[in-house]
């Protein structure tokens, strides 16, 4: 049985072999995630989008989890959070935003789905629902359906430390260890489930400590470092690829927005919010590159500069993308009525 | 009188029961310290202390199974579900376990459970936070299912369920909310289970609705009295036990029932009632009994076109009325 | 032709078509080395092997959500469920997300799933291996929901809801297994889902009924013909998709209606069949429409004369086509 | 936290403080549970009781089991299996065999529940259904109540190693270990469920390895001696007791019988189960019990006429029970009904 390591920071030794280009390219990833982010929270507080849910803060564990992954072959079976992978993937600003605005063009659910329920066949993100840690078992069926056909794909999953209490979690880890599958269940433990912090959710310190109990390695790592993410999942995906089974990866992160824009987050004072913003993970990202040279201001304000472009393009055209037409109400409901 | 919405209504009922009680605890995801994503049960921590008002881990069917060991040891639990949504994994706590431990047990167990769960659409909510899941309990006998239309029935209804000696799912339309506010009395007061109540008396047809039904349904009452149809409007209130007598008085009185739910159209709780009416007033019936439900697709959308298209609203009502009328 | 029982129909149409496809594989507890606790899997491990035919840890939950998977990855999951008392655990992933994988993803994601499941009483099953729950799934717009009525059409439709692209919940009443023997023949053909047969044809009333209570229902029909009293006997075999038309046809014919099944009354599948013919056969209508179903208790007792009470019998349906027939 | 301890063999040291009396007072309900076990499979065979589920194999487990328990204020949320907890707790072979038959005098469910679904408020035995891993749930609440009101009872639950897979499971042990509730987790591993042989449930050896993931003890400790599984289970209860909270003991035992009387039992070979009937907890107490001059034959030849005798008797009476009235259907639907 491979073994357990709990460890707080796995180290990022020799940038864990991503080049410069590499490095300067999970920034840029970032950066853009937190842009894209931002302008999502303004336009709820606008009025213009009835629902937001944030990934601020979580940013480096995503690109840093993403990047480990070959999205050619791999299947993405995400969470509500997960704006990070999912433009890894390949989902465009706009198509984000089309899906906050509800609009059908949309290619996560033609507008049907809240925002943050992405979906996409062509870049291979298997379609999620509200119900937390009911993808962690689709993605061992689809991680299983890859074993069997002797394919070299991995099964990505991922949602919060608070929706490992379900009762799915389990069933899926257990499954998973069994049939020795190529899934990774990465987990975002954000400290929080709305307002219930994570040591009123379970009695260990980590949510890597579960794994041993099903015969998988279970990795903690400091998810606000994207480099230190990125190398324990690339054993992860080693190891799922060359038929040695599942691992959980646990990423210790913080969640700098309320839970969702309905919240108040009045269950966390303004000064714990304060201090976690302190350690923001694009901020010292971005010290990590410059200190190395590897970045520079100019770069950051072209960046932006072009970001905020893209993003004001792609806001304009998702708020004035067509509504959907009521007629559509009836369409998809089997194959039959429609499609095939 | 103090006038109130109806999560108010509710979170008084909590309260008062909890201070009545203290055999009643409330347990479910973020009702302690948050106070409920609703705030039904804002400052009942603080009150009635962590031992009564638990913080639960997100695990439904672990919600409402320790919440059937609670009521089993001689407490009172109320668990909130936090989304009706989300109570699919709780279905075999709630349908194989409460529902039938005091069948199986012959009478030795009772098991005095409420379940609470916030439901229905118009909030943008989507597939997964807009459902309307009442006709799934509603098939399961041993359950009692209420649906309060009102805050002050809110408040009385619930303070029933809880004194009530077995399960009673209680779902709140959460676009009821904060809807409007009605007199709602301090103090204590009751509202039994199992009994419809007439929201308008009328002799041209009887319309039977609930939750935000039931005002939409009020509305096109409204709508059509001006153009000289009087409709009876039935506010349900409870799913089960059904008040036959009533539903069956009023359609023997104006001889035509249209029965309105949000909720998808087969297999919904409409169906029940058309099959009671027709079964049991079938000589009184002058015209063909009308279902007017949510469409048969999988959920109700997010997108504002759609959601509006899923959703009933007074127009539709008002004109299934005119056509009933006339037949 | 060959003669077969209704779980050797199953169990060959498992076989061929999982010989026909080999993205079919089949999945539960005990369904491999076992062969399945009604033996409905027998034999399919040794031939089509470990991978396809896999028995699972004991996790309904688990065995849907991982065939969910499956169906998102192009192989086409047949999932066991031991018995349909046991589903509950699997219905947040059942009616949360296999039902609206089609419709929450805008036809860009299938879910070719297949859940079966032996159903139904009579067999001293007791509370929790007697039980018939597919109202609970007909109410889920995205789901088929198949209950054969006979060795042939369990095989034939089993065989269409393999092929089918969405999820399609098929029950088996398994005191019907091993019950009887029909000529059923070797090698391919399908039922549609969504037909109704006619099961026997008569003039004075329609009984619709499905699974076990078809058998009793033709039984009674046969009793009652032997009075003058000419029945005409439809065999459900689909829930979801409903075949409207037959029914309507055949009540449009006889005037009335009687409906009968073994799950319990209040929100039965027979609400939906009523509520239907009341609201679109109403002119035809002769008579009120009779549902003929369990007691509204929370399950099936396991003392014989409890049993006994709780099911209907020939005897017990005959009575009501006398009734109804004399009104 | 506390530790886990994974050990196959919990030392017997000192007979763990039970007196020569207490000993052979464990044998005797060993015995009569074996005895009564035997006359159910025998009336199951001649086609008198439709259901039968049989305990051989695991009487000392759960008489070990059960005698660290203090039946006048601890709760029992047993499964099918635990005949033997239940005799413990006081119910009679009379009752027993009247659930056999389900005739309407069987205090568990007045014939409603299949056999083995024991129930009775009396006994403090709560009523339980066939759906596996439920009572645990259950069990937590009962044992949560308790907390509150600072009563010193434990809830003993137990369930079968399979069970352990559902998501109950899981939910069950995260809940209690939060809440250090006095509540025991009693899992009885005949490394069969039904068919599935225990290292195709879970790719741990152990189900108590489980338990560290929860931050609870898991002991696993050899299930066919009794006063091993006495020695672990009372200091679970002591634990339990005294406010440190929870604790999982795995008892490893075997299943001498098919799974049920509707069991072909043929994914064993005879040989296999021929082999574990040759370590017969019940045959070796009985000789530890005799090597220590604490039994002796004649002893057990009059102890087992005796019983013999009262099972024959309880048979007779439960047998020749009026059936249930058909109107009683009806009965216990709401509490309204009938009753109060
Ligand atoms: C089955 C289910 N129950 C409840 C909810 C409501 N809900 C949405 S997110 C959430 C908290 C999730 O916390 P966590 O898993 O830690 O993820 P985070 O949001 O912190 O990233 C809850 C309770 C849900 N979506 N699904
Ligand atoms: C939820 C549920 N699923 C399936 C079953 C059918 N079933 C009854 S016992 C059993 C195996 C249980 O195995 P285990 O937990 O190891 O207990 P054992 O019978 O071996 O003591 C199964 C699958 C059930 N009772 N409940
Ligand atoms: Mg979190
Ligand atoms: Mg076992």
């Amino acid at each position: 049985m491979a073994p357990t390591v709990a460890t707080e920071r796995v180290a990022s030794s020799a940038d864990a072999g991503l080049a410069p280009d590499e490095l300067r390219q999970i920034y840029r990833e970032m950066l853009l995630t937190r842009l894209l982010d931002e302008r999502m929270i303004q336009l709820n507080r606008a009025g213009k989008a009835p629902f937001v849910i944030s990934c601020q803060g979580q940013e480096a564990a995503q690109i840093g989890a993403a990047f480990a992954l070959d999205m050619t072959k791999d299947w993405l079976l995400p969470y509500y959070r997960d704006l990070g992978v999912c433009l890894h993937a390949g989902m465009t600003p706009v198509e984000v935003l089309l899906a906050l605005f509800g609009k059908p063009a949309d290619p996560s659910s033609g507008g049907r789905q809240m925002p943050a329920h992405y979906g996409s066949r062509r870049l291979r993100i298997v379609t999620g629902s509200s119900p937390v840690a009911t993808q962690l078992l689709h993605a061992v069926g689809v991680a299983y359906a890859a074993k069997i056909r002797r394919e070299e794909s991995v099964a990505f999953t991922s949602c919060g430390e608070g929706s490992t209490s379900e009762g799915d979690f389990h069933e899926a880890l257990n499954f998973a260890a069994i049939h020795r599958l190529p899934v990774i269940f990465f987990i975002e433990n954000n400290h929080y489930a709305i307002s219930l912090p994570a040591e009123r959710q379970m009695a260990v310190p980590n949510v890597a400590d579960r794994a041993a109990g099903y015969g998988l390695p279970g990795i903690a790592v400091d998810g606000s470092d994207p480099v230190a993410t990125y190398a324990a999942m690339r054993e992860a995906v080693a190891r799922a690829r060359g038929g040695d089974g599942p691992t959980l990866v646990e990423a210790k992160v913080a969640r700098f927005q309320p839970h969702s824009g309905d919240d108040d987050d009045l269950y966390r004072t303004r000064e714990e919010v304060a201090a976690l913003r302190q350690h923001d993970p694009l901020a010292s990202f971005r010290e990590t590159l410059t200190a190395r040279g590897l970045w520079d201001d100019t770069q950051e304000t072209t960046l932006r500069a072009q970001y905020r472009a893209e993003i004001d393009a792609a806001d304009e055209f998702a708020e004035s993308a067509p509504d959907a037409d009521a007629a559509t109400l009836f369409d998809h409901v089997f194959a039959m009525t429609n499609d095939e | 009188m103090p006038v109130k919405t109806l999560v108010e209504a509710v979170h008084d009922a909590l309260h008062e029961e909890m201070a009545r009680d203290e055999r009643v605890v409330v347990l479910g995801e973020d009702v302690g310290f948050k106070g409920g994503v609703f705030k039904a049960s804002v400052g009942l921590l603080d009150t009635f202390g962590a031992d009564r008002v638990l913080d639960t881990p997100l695990a439904e069917s672990g919600i409402v199974g320790t919440a059937i060991g609670m009521a089993l040891n001689d407490l009172r639990p109320v668990a909130e579900i936090q989304f009706a949504d989300f109570i699919h994994p709780a279905m075999d706590q709630i349908m194989n376990e409460a529902a039938k431990i005091r069948y199986r047990s012959n009478g030795d167990f009772g098991c005095p459970l409420v379940v609470r769960a916030p439901f229905g659409g118009g909030i943008h909510g989507a597939l997964y936070h807009s459902q309307s899941v009442e006709a799934l309990f509603a098939h399961i006998p041993g359950l009692k299912v209420v649906i309060p239309g009102t805050p002050y029935d809110a408040k009385g209804l619930l303070k029933s369920a809880i004194r009530d000696p077995d399960p009673v799912i209680f779902f709140e339309h959460k676009r009821m909310y904060r809807l409007f506010r009605q007199e709602v009395p301090d103090g204590d007061y009751t509202v039994p289970i199992g009994t419809v109540r007439v929201a308008r008396e009328g002799r041209d047809l009887t319309a039977i609705a609930y939750g935000l039904m039931l005002h939409y349904t009020l509305d096109a009452a409204e709508t059509v009295a001006r153009e000289g149809i009087e409709v009876e409007v039935l506010d349900l209130r409870t799913l089960v036990p059904l008040d036959k007598a009533t539903i069956l008085a009023s359609v023997e009185k104006t001889s035509k029932a249209l029965i309105v739910h949000e909720d998808t159209h087969t297999g919904g709780f409409g169906a029940e009632l058309a099959a009671t009416i027709a079964e049991d007033a079938f000589e009184y019936l002058d015209g063909p009994i009308r279902r007017l439900a949510g469409p048969d697709v999988p959920a109700m959308p997010f997108s504002t076109a759609l959601e509006d298209a899923f959703m009933l609203n007074p127009a539709k009502i008002a004109q299934a009325m005119r056509d009933l009328a006339k037949y």
